[in-house]
Protein backbone atom coordinates (compact mmCIF):
# COMPACT_ATOMS: atom_id res chain seq x y z
CA UNK A 1 0.00 0.00 0.00
CA UNK A 2 0.88 3.43 -0.59
CA UNK A 3 -0.41 6.39 1.52
CA UNK A 4 -1.89 9.35 0.40
CA UNK A 5 -2.06 12.39 2.45
CA UNK A 6 -4.24 15.44 1.44
CA UNK A 7 -3.48 18.50 3.31
CA UNK A 8 -5.70 22.34 3.93
CA UNK A 9 -9.13 21.88 1.45
CA UNK A 10 -7.78 19.23 0.12
CA UNK A 11 -8.31 17.15 3.28
CA UNK A 12 -11.89 18.36 3.18
CA UNK A 13 -12.70 17.28 -0.42
CA UNK A 14 -10.63 13.89 -0.08
CA UNK A 15 -13.15 13.31 2.99
CA UNK A 16 -9.73 12.84 5.69
CA UNK A 17 -6.32 13.83 5.42
CA UNK A 18 -4.84 10.18 4.67
CA UNK A 19 -5.90 7.10 2.66
CA UNK A 20 -4.63 4.10 1.49
CA UNK A 21 -4.19 2.71 -2.13
CA UNK A 22 -2.77 -0.68 -3.21
CA UNK A 23 -0.54 0.05 -6.64
CA UNK A 24 0.14 -3.43 -8.02
CA UNK A 25 2.80 -1.59 -10.40
CA UNK A 26 4.21 1.92 -9.52
CA UNK A 27 2.07 5.07 -10.79
CA UNK A 28 3.31 8.29 -11.76
CA UNK A 29 1.59 11.21 -9.65
CA UNK A 30 -0.73 12.02 -13.02
CA UNK A 31 -1.45 8.59 -13.24
CA UNK A 32 -2.24 8.42 -9.50
CA UNK A 33 -4.31 11.57 -9.61
CA UNK A 34 -6.32 10.34 -13.01
CA UNK A 35 -6.91 6.82 -10.73
CA UNK A 36 -8.12 9.49 -7.80
CA UNK A 37 -10.20 11.73 -10.78
CA UNK A 38 -12.11 8.43 -12.06
CA UNK A 39 -13.52 8.23 -8.38
CA UNK A 40 -13.98 11.78 -7.73
CA UNK A 41 -13.86 14.63 -10.73
CA UNK A 42 -13.77 17.39 -8.35
CA UNK A 43 -10.55 16.13 -6.42
CA UNK A 44 -9.15 15.38 -9.18
CA UNK A 45 -9.52 18.58 -10.51
CA UNK A 46 -8.34 19.92 -7.38
CA UNK A 47 -4.95 18.09 -7.09
CA UNK A 48 -4.25 19.03 -10.60
CA UNK A 49 -4.21 22.80 -9.70
CA UNK A 50 -0.98 24.81 -10.49
CA UNK A 51 -0.32 25.77 -7.03
CA UNK A 52 -0.25 22.30 -5.73
CA UNK A 53 2.85 20.56 -4.85
CA UNK A 54 3.64 16.97 -4.24
CA UNK A 55 5.86 15.64 -1.93
CA UNK A 56 6.93 12.31 -2.26
CA UNK A 57 8.64 10.79 1.16
CA UNK A 58 9.16 14.14 2.17
CA UNK A 59 11.08 15.44 -0.60
CA UNK A 60 8.92 18.23 -3.41
CA UNK A 61 8.68 16.13 -6.87
CA UNK A 62 6.92 16.89 -9.63
CA UNK A 63 4.28 14.82 -11.32
CA UNK A 64 6.24 11.99 -13.21
CA UNK A 65 8.04 11.21 -10.41
CA UNK A 66 7.00 7.31 -9.93
CA UNK A 67 5.31 6.11 -6.61
CA UNK A 68 5.04 2.53 -5.29
CA UNK A 69 4.03 0.35 -2.46
CA UNK A 70 5.24 1.46 0.44
CA UNK A 71 5.66 4.77 -0.27
CA UNK A 72 4.22 7.90 1.30
CA UNK A 73 2.47 10.79 -1.19
CA UNK A 74 1.52 14.36 0.19
CA UNK A 75 -0.69 16.75 -1.65
CA UNK A 76 0.41 20.52 -0.50
CA UNK A 77 -2.30 23.12 -1.61
CA UNK A 78 -1.02 27.07 -1.32
CA UNK A 79 0.19 27.02 3.01
CA UNK A 80 -0.34 29.65 5.27
CA UNK A 81 1.35 30.29 9.07
CA UNK A 82 2.33 32.11 11.28
CA UNK B 1 24.14 29.36 15.92
CA UNK B 2 21.76 27.53 18.27
CA UNK B 3 18.62 27.11 16.36
CA UNK B 4 15.54 25.36 17.95
CA UNK B 5 12.51 24.41 16.07
CA UNK B 6 9.07 22.78 18.06
CA UNK B 7 5.68 22.25 16.76
CA UNK B 8 3.17 22.46 19.91
CA UNK B 9 -0.28 20.81 19.81
CA UNK B 10 -1.22 22.49 23.15
CA UNK B 11 -0.99 25.83 24.14
CA UNK B 12 2.61 27.04 25.25
CA UNK B 13 3.57 29.82 27.20
CA UNK B 14 5.55 32.42 25.16
CA UNK B 15 7.18 34.47 27.85
CA UNK B 16 8.14 31.38 29.53
CA UNK B 17 9.90 30.52 26.22
CA UNK B 18 11.24 33.99 25.69
CA UNK B 19 13.24 34.01 29.56
CA UNK B 20 14.42 30.53 29.15
CA UNK B 21 15.30 31.43 25.36
CA UNK B 22 17.40 34.78 26.76
CA UNK B 23 19.11 33.24 29.97
CA UNK B 24 20.67 30.45 27.70
CA UNK B 25 22.73 33.53 25.78
CA UNK B 26 26.42 34.11 26.37
CA UNK B 27 27.42 36.97 23.76
CA UNK B 28 23.98 38.66 23.05
CA UNK B 29 23.08 42.02 23.54
CA UNK B 30 19.91 42.19 21.37
CA UNK B 31 16.87 39.85 21.62
CA UNK B 32 14.26 40.44 19.46
CA UNK B 33 10.56 38.52 19.43
CA UNK B 34 7.58 38.11 17.76
CA UNK B 35 4.42 36.72 19.18
CA UNK B 36 1.34 36.01 16.83
CA UNK B 37 -1.91 35.29 18.68
CA UNK B 38 -5.43 34.56 17.46
CA UNK B 39 -7.43 37.53 17.29
CA UNK B 40 -10.91 37.79 19.04
CA UNK B 41 -13.56 37.33 16.84
CA UNK B 42 -14.79 40.05 14.10
CA UNK B 43 -16.51 42.24 16.16
CA UNK B 44 -20.21 40.51 15.18
CA UNK B 45 -19.63 38.64 18.66
CA UNK B 46 -19.41 35.50 16.83
CA UNK B 47 -16.53 33.21 18.05
CA UNK B 48 -14.02 31.76 15.42
CA UNK B 49 -11.81 28.57 15.95
CA UNK B 50 -8.37 28.94 14.83
CA UNK B 51 -7.35 25.50 13.46
CA UNK B 52 -4.00 24.73 11.98
CA UNK B 53 -2.23 21.50 10.27
CA UNK B 54 1.51 20.90 9.33
CA UNK B 55 3.01 18.12 8.02
CA UNK B 56 4.97 16.09 10.76
CA UNK B 57 8.64 16.04 10.20
CA UNK B 58 8.62 17.87 6.45
CA UNK B 59 6.72 20.83 8.56
CA UNK B 60 9.87 21.25 10.89
CA UNK B 61 12.55 20.31 8.24
CA UNK B 62 11.14 22.94 6.16
CA UNK B 63 11.41 25.59 9.13
CA UNK B 64 14.90 24.40 10.47
CA UNK B 65 16.33 24.77 6.73
CA UNK B 66 15.01 28.28 7.05
CA UNK B 67 17.20 29.03 10.05
CA UNK B 68 19.93 27.95 8.45
CA UNK B 69 18.92 30.27 5.86
CA UNK B 70 18.73 32.89 8.49
CA UNK B 71 22.18 31.26 10.22
CA UNK B 72 24.10 32.19 6.77
CA UNK B 73 22.68 35.59 6.22
CA UNK B 74 22.93 36.95 9.89
CA UNK B 75 25.65 36.41 12.38
CA UNK B 76 22.94 35.25 15.07
CA UNK B 77 23.62 33.52 18.34
CA UNK B 78 20.38 31.57 18.71
CA UNK B 79 17.19 31.36 16.65
CA UNK B 80 14.12 30.04 18.44
CA UNK B 81 10.68 29.38 15.72
CA UNK B 82 7.56 27.54 18.07
CA UNK B 83 4.46 27.16 16.06
CA UNK B 84 0.95 25.88 17.34
CA UNK B 85 -0.58 23.04 15.14
CA UNK B 86 -4.44 22.08 16.23
CA UNK B 87 -7.92 24.18 17.61
CA UNK B 88 -6.87 27.78 18.70
CA UNK B 89 -9.00 29.63 20.70
CA UNK B 90 -8.98 33.53 20.43
CA UNK B 91 -6.07 35.46 22.32
CA UNK B 92 -4.52 32.01 21.90
CA UNK B 93 -0.65 32.62 20.79
CA UNK B 94 -0.15 30.74 17.52
CA UNK B 95 3.86 31.51 17.15
CA UNK B 96 6.57 32.59 18.67
CA UNK B 97 10.05 33.64 17.36
CA UNK B 98 12.99 34.64 18.76
CA UNK B 99 16.56 35.93 17.64
CA UNK B 100 19.65 36.90 19.27
CA UNK B 101 22.66 38.74 18.18
CA UNK B 102 25.36 41.22 19.36
CA UNK B 103 24.02 44.04 17.72
CA UNK B 104 19.97 44.82 17.17
CA UNK B 105 20.04 45.26 13.29
CA UNK B 106 20.48 41.16 12.58
CA UNK B 107 18.11 40.11 15.87
CA UNK B 108 15.30 42.46 13.84
CA UNK B 109 15.47 41.61 10.37
CA UNK B 110 15.89 38.12 11.22
CA UNK B 111 13.09 37.66 12.76
CA UNK B 112 11.12 39.45 10.51
CA UNK B 113 12.46 36.89 7.68
CA UNK B 114 11.46 34.13 9.96
CA UNK B 115 7.88 35.40 10.18
CA UNK B 116 7.61 36.21 6.40
CA UNK B 117 8.79 32.51 5.35
CA UNK B 118 6.67 31.05 8.12
CA UNK B 119 3.67 33.40 6.89
CA UNK B 120 3.80 32.10 3.60
CA UNK B 121 6.64 29.27 2.89
CA UNK B 122 6.05 26.93 6.16
CA UNK B 123 3.85 23.87 5.39
CA UNK B 124 1.17 25.48 7.18
CA UNK B 125 -1.99 25.25 6.83
CA UNK B 126 -4.47 27.32 8.54
CA UNK B 127 -8.21 27.62 8.70
CA UNK B 128 -10.78 29.65 10.50
CA UNK B 129 -14.23 27.73 11.51
CA UNK B 130 -17.52 30.42 12.47
CA UNK B 131 -20.98 30.86 11.98
CA UNK B 132 -20.36 30.48 8.06
CA UNK B 133 -18.38 27.34 8.66
CA UNK B 134 -14.92 26.49 7.51
CA UNK B 135 -12.80 28.58 5.51
CA UNK B 136 -9.09 27.78 4.62
CA UNK B 137 -6.87 30.57 4.75
CA UNK B 138 -4.59 31.74 2.47
CA UNK B 139 -1.62 34.23 2.72
CA UNK B 140 -2.58 37.64 1.28
CA UNK B 141 -0.83 39.56 -1.36
CA UNK B 142 1.45 41.73 1.09
CA UNK B 143 2.63 38.05 2.78
CA UNK B 144 3.65 36.77 -0.68
CA UNK B 145 5.25 40.00 -1.01
CA UNK B 146 6.95 40.61 2.47
CA UNK B 147 8.40 37.11 1.50
CA UNK B 148 9.90 37.53 -1.86
CA UNK B 149 11.91 40.81 -0.39
CA UNK B 150 14.17 38.34 0.83
CA UNK B 151 14.64 36.48 -2.69
CA UNK B 152 16.37 39.47 -4.12
CA UNK B 153 18.78 39.60 -1.19
CA UNK B 154 19.98 36.25 -1.02
CA UNK B 155 22.49 34.82 1.49
CA UNK B 156 25.80 35.75 1.70
CA UNK B 157 24.93 39.55 0.58
CA UNK B 158 25.80 40.67 4.02
CA UNK C 1 -2.73 53.62 21.00
CA UNK C 2 -2.58 52.68 24.37
CA UNK C 3 1.63 54.01 25.28
CA UNK C 4 3.22 53.41 28.65
CA UNK C 5 7.27 54.98 29.47
CA UNK C 6 8.79 53.53 32.44
CA UNK C 7 12.47 54.50 33.28
CA UNK C 8 13.48 51.90 36.20
CA UNK C 9 16.14 52.17 38.50
CA UNK C 10 16.38 48.99 39.45
CA UNK C 11 16.54 45.67 37.44
CA UNK C 12 13.22 44.89 35.51
CA UNK C 13 11.61 41.36 34.63
CA UNK C 14 11.53 41.81 30.52
CA UNK C 15 8.99 38.78 30.29
CA UNK C 16 7.09 39.56 32.86
CA UNK C 17 7.00 42.86 31.52
CA UNK C 18 6.12 41.39 28.24
CA UNK C 19 3.29 39.08 29.80
CA UNK C 20 1.73 41.75 31.05
CA UNK C 21 1.77 44.00 27.95
CA UNK C 22 -0.02 40.82 26.31
CA UNK C 23 -2.37 40.11 28.62
CA UNK C 24 -3.62 43.99 28.41
CA UNK C 25 -3.97 43.37 24.49
CA UNK C 26 -8.00 43.27 22.68
CA UNK C 27 -7.08 43.63 18.63
CA UNK C 28 -4.00 42.49 18.37
CA UNK C 29 -2.63 39.54 16.40
CA UNK C 30 1.51 40.56 16.34
CA UNK C 31 3.76 41.47 19.42
CA UNK C 32 6.67 42.35 18.49
CA UNK C 33 9.54 43.00 21.33
CA UNK C 34 13.27 44.24 21.28
CA UNK C 35 15.11 43.62 24.78
CA UNK C 36 18.52 45.03 24.81
CA UNK C 37 20.78 43.38 27.88
CA UNK C 38 24.58 44.33 28.71
CA UNK C 39 26.84 41.98 26.97
CA UNK C 40 29.49 40.33 28.94
CA UNK C 41 33.22 41.29 29.35
CA UNK C 42 35.05 41.61 26.41
CA UNK C 43 36.88 38.28 26.43
CA UNK C 44 39.58 38.99 28.70
CA UNK C 45 38.32 38.27 31.53
CA UNK C 46 37.53 41.29 33.06
CA UNK C 47 33.93 42.97 34.47
CA UNK C 48 32.60 46.03 33.00
CA UNK C 49 29.61 48.24 34.87
CA UNK C 50 27.63 49.84 32.34
CA UNK C 51 26.03 52.89 33.58
CA UNK C 52 23.06 55.27 32.57
CA UNK C 53 22.04 58.06 33.29
CA UNK C 54 18.86 60.05 32.39
CA UNK C 55 17.53 63.59 32.79
CA UNK C 56 13.97 63.10 34.92
CA UNK C 57 11.15 64.29 33.63
CA UNK C 58 12.53 65.70 30.06
CA UNK C 59 13.78 61.96 29.19
CA UNK C 60 10.72 60.57 29.85
CA UNK C 61 8.69 63.61 27.76
CA UNK C 62 11.27 62.79 25.04
CA UNK C 63 10.27 58.82 24.61
CA UNK C 64 6.62 59.68 25.03
CA UNK C 65 6.61 62.50 22.14
CA UNK C 66 8.26 59.40 20.42
CA UNK C 67 5.34 57.33 21.10
CA UNK C 68 3.12 59.49 19.85
CA UNK C 69 5.44 60.01 16.30
CA UNK C 70 4.65 56.24 15.97
CA UNK C 71 1.04 56.18 16.76
CA UNK C 72 0.55 58.55 13.89
CA UNK C 73 3.13 56.33 11.74
CA UNK C 74 1.44 53.21 12.34
CA UNK C 75 -1.63 51.39 13.41
CA UNK C 76 -0.84 50.37 16.96
CA UNK C 77 -2.95 48.87 20.14
CA UNK C 78 0.10 49.67 22.28
CA UNK C 79 3.77 50.23 22.74
CA UNK C 80 5.90 50.16 26.19
CA UNK C 81 8.76 51.31 26.84
CA UNK C 82 11.22 50.66 29.47
CA UNK C 83 14.68 51.93 30.04
CA UNK C 84 17.20 50.92 33.00
CA UNK C 85 19.28 53.66 34.55
CA UNK C 86 22.11 53.18 37.06
CA UNK C 87 24.99 50.43 37.38
CA UNK C 88 23.97 47.74 35.27
CA UNK C 89 26.61 44.03 35.17
CA UNK C 90 26.94 41.45 32.24
CA UNK C 91 23.75 40.17 31.47
CA UNK C 92 20.72 42.82 32.75
CA UNK C 93 18.55 43.97 30.77
CA UNK C 94 19.12 47.56 29.73
CA UNK C 95 15.86 48.21 27.23
CA UNK C 96 12.38 46.80 26.64
CA UNK C 97 10.43 47.75 23.96
CA UNK C 98 7.28 46.53 22.45
CA UNK C 99 4.70 47.06 20.01
CA UNK C 100 1.26 45.40 19.62
CA UNK C 101 -0.85 45.74 16.13
CA UNK C 102 -2.84 44.01 13.84
CA UNK C 103 -0.76 42.55 11.35
CA UNK C 104 3.06 41.94 12.05
CA UNK C 105 4.68 44.93 9.78
CA UNK C 106 3.20 47.71 11.77
CA UNK C 107 4.76 46.43 14.77
CA UNK C 108 8.11 45.09 13.82
CA UNK C 109 8.57 48.89 12.09
CA UNK C 110 7.38 50.22 14.73
CA UNK C 111 10.05 48.67 17.69
CA UNK C 112 12.17 49.34 14.93
CA UNK C 113 11.61 52.87 14.71
CA UNK C 114 11.97 53.25 18.94
CA UNK C 115 14.92 51.30 19.35
CA UNK C 116 16.79 53.49 16.41
CA UNK C 117 15.36 56.47 18.47
CA UNK C 118 16.59 55.40 22.01
CA UNK C 119 19.68 54.55 20.65
CA UNK C 120 20.97 57.63 19.21
CA UNK C 121 18.21 60.37 19.89
CA UNK C 122 16.72 59.75 23.84
CA UNK C 123 18.01 61.62 26.42
CA UNK C 124 20.21 58.73 27.97
CA UNK C 125 24.03 58.87 28.77
CA UNK C 126 25.43 55.74 28.75
CA UNK C 127 29.15 54.83 30.27
CA UNK C 128 31.16 51.33 30.59
CA UNK C 129 33.91 51.26 33.81
CA UNK C 130 35.99 48.51 33.56
CA UNK C 131 40.01 47.62 34.34
CA UNK C 132 41.02 51.06 32.05
CA UNK C 133 38.50 53.17 33.73
CA UNK C 134 35.41 54.69 33.03
CA UNK C 135 34.63 55.57 29.06
CA UNK C 136 31.37 57.47 27.93
CA UNK C 137 29.70 55.58 25.12
CA UNK C 138 28.58 57.83 22.09
CA UNK C 139 26.32 55.78 19.27
CA UNK C 140 27.89 54.26 16.50
CA UNK C 141 27.53 55.94 12.91
CA UNK C 142 25.26 53.11 12.30
CA UNK C 143 22.80 54.21 15.04
CA UNK C 144 22.70 57.15 13.78
CA UNK C 145 22.03 56.22 9.91
CA UNK C 146 19.60 53.78 11.26
CA UNK C 147 17.64 56.43 12.76
CA UNK C 148 17.82 58.62 9.74
CA UNK C 149 16.21 56.48 7.99
CA UNK C 150 12.44 57.62 9.56
CA UNK C 151 13.42 61.16 8.68
CA UNK C 152 12.77 60.38 5.43
CA UNK C 153 9.67 58.86 6.05
CA UNK C 154 7.58 61.29 8.43
CA UNK C 155 4.26 60.91 10.04
CA UNK C 156 1.38 60.26 7.95
CA UNK C 157 3.40 59.23 4.87
CA UNK C 158 1.95 55.71 5.29
CA UNK D 1 19.72 80.38 42.45
CA UNK D 2 19.87 78.53 39.31
CA UNK D 3 20.07 75.26 38.84
CA UNK D 4 22.86 74.13 36.44
CA UNK D 5 23.20 70.04 35.68
CA UNK D 6 25.93 68.64 33.69
CA UNK D 7 24.95 65.16 31.75
CA UNK D 8 27.24 62.64 30.84
CA UNK D 9 31.04 63.43 30.21
CA UNK D 10 29.53 66.76 31.57
CA UNK D 11 29.45 65.91 35.09
CA UNK D 12 32.81 64.82 35.04
CA UNK D 13 34.49 67.50 33.66
CA UNK D 14 32.60 69.52 36.53
CA UNK D 15 32.90 67.58 39.35
CA UNK D 16 29.68 66.50 39.60
CA UNK D 17 26.02 66.35 37.81
CA UNK D 18 24.52 69.50 39.98
CA UNK D 19 25.89 72.93 40.57
CA UNK D 20 24.06 76.26 42.06
CA UNK D 21 24.78 79.47 40.82
CA UNK D 22 23.62 82.73 41.98
CA UNK D 23 22.30 84.79 39.51
CA UNK D 24 21.57 88.92 40.56
CA UNK D 25 20.16 89.82 36.61
CA UNK D 26 19.59 87.40 33.94
CA UNK D 27 22.17 85.52 31.82
CA UNK D 28 22.53 84.36 28.47
CA UNK D 29 23.45 80.61 28.66
CA UNK D 30 26.76 81.91 26.15
CA UNK D 31 27.09 84.83 29.68
CA UNK D 32 26.73 81.83 31.92
CA UNK D 33 29.36 79.42 30.14
CA UNK D 34 31.95 82.45 29.90
CA UNK D 35 31.18 82.43 33.45
CA UNK D 36 31.87 79.20 34.63
CA UNK D 37 34.84 79.08 31.84
CA UNK D 38 36.89 81.67 34.17
CA UNK D 39 37.02 79.30 36.83
CA UNK D 40 37.65 76.27 34.24
CA UNK D 41 39.06 76.60 31.00
CA UNK D 42 38.25 72.72 29.96
CA UNK D 43 34.82 73.14 31.21
CA UNK D 44 34.11 76.40 29.92
CA UNK D 45 35.39 74.90 26.33
CA UNK D 46 33.45 71.75 26.50
CA UNK D 47 30.10 73.43 27.20
CA UNK D 48 30.49 75.19 24.24
CA UNK D 49 31.49 72.21 21.63
CA UNK D 50 28.85 71.97 18.46
CA UNK D 51 27.17 68.74 19.37
CA UNK D 52 26.53 70.39 23.22
CA UNK D 53 22.95 71.29 23.66
CA UNK D 54 21.04 73.08 26.13
CA UNK D 55 17.64 72.47 27.87
CA UNK D 56 16.21 75.41 29.80
CA UNK D 57 13.47 74.09 31.91
CA UNK D 58 13.04 71.43 30.20
CA UNK D 59 13.06 72.81 26.78
CA UNK D 60 15.76 73.25 24.31
CA UNK D 61 17.31 76.28 23.46
CA UNK D 62 20.02 78.50 21.51
CA UNK D 63 22.78 79.91 23.71
CA UNK D 64 20.71 83.32 23.37
CA UNK D 65 18.26 82.33 25.95
CA UNK D 66 18.11 83.93 29.34
CA UNK D 67 18.52 82.28 32.60
CA UNK D 68 17.45 83.69 35.99
CA UNK D 69 17.04 82.97 39.66
CA UNK D 70 14.71 79.92 39.66
CA UNK D 71 15.50 78.27 36.42
CA UNK D 72 17.30 74.96 35.43
CA UNK D 73 19.49 74.69 32.77
CA UNK D 74 20.78 71.63 31.72
CA UNK D 75 23.96 70.91 29.37
CA UNK D 76 23.53 68.01 27.18
CA UNK D 77 26.52 66.32 25.44
CA UNK D 78 25.96 63.66 22.80
CA UNK D 79 23.06 61.02 24.04
CA UNK D 80 23.51 57.10 23.96
CA UNK D 81 20.94 54.95 24.92
CA UNK D 82 20.02 51.38 24.08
Amino acid sequence: MAKLLFFGRLGDLAGGIERAVGLSEPHSVSALIAVLAAGDRLLGSALLEDRVRYALNGTIVDREALVEDGDELAFLPPVSGG
Amino acid sequence: MLGRVAIASTPFDPEAEIAAFRKALDDSGAIVTFTGQVRPSRGDGSVTTLSLQHYPGMTERGIESMLDDAAQRWSLEAALVIHRVGDLRPHEPIVLVATASRHRRAAFEAADFLMDYLKSRALLWKSETGPNGKLWIEPRDEDYADAARWDRQPPGGR
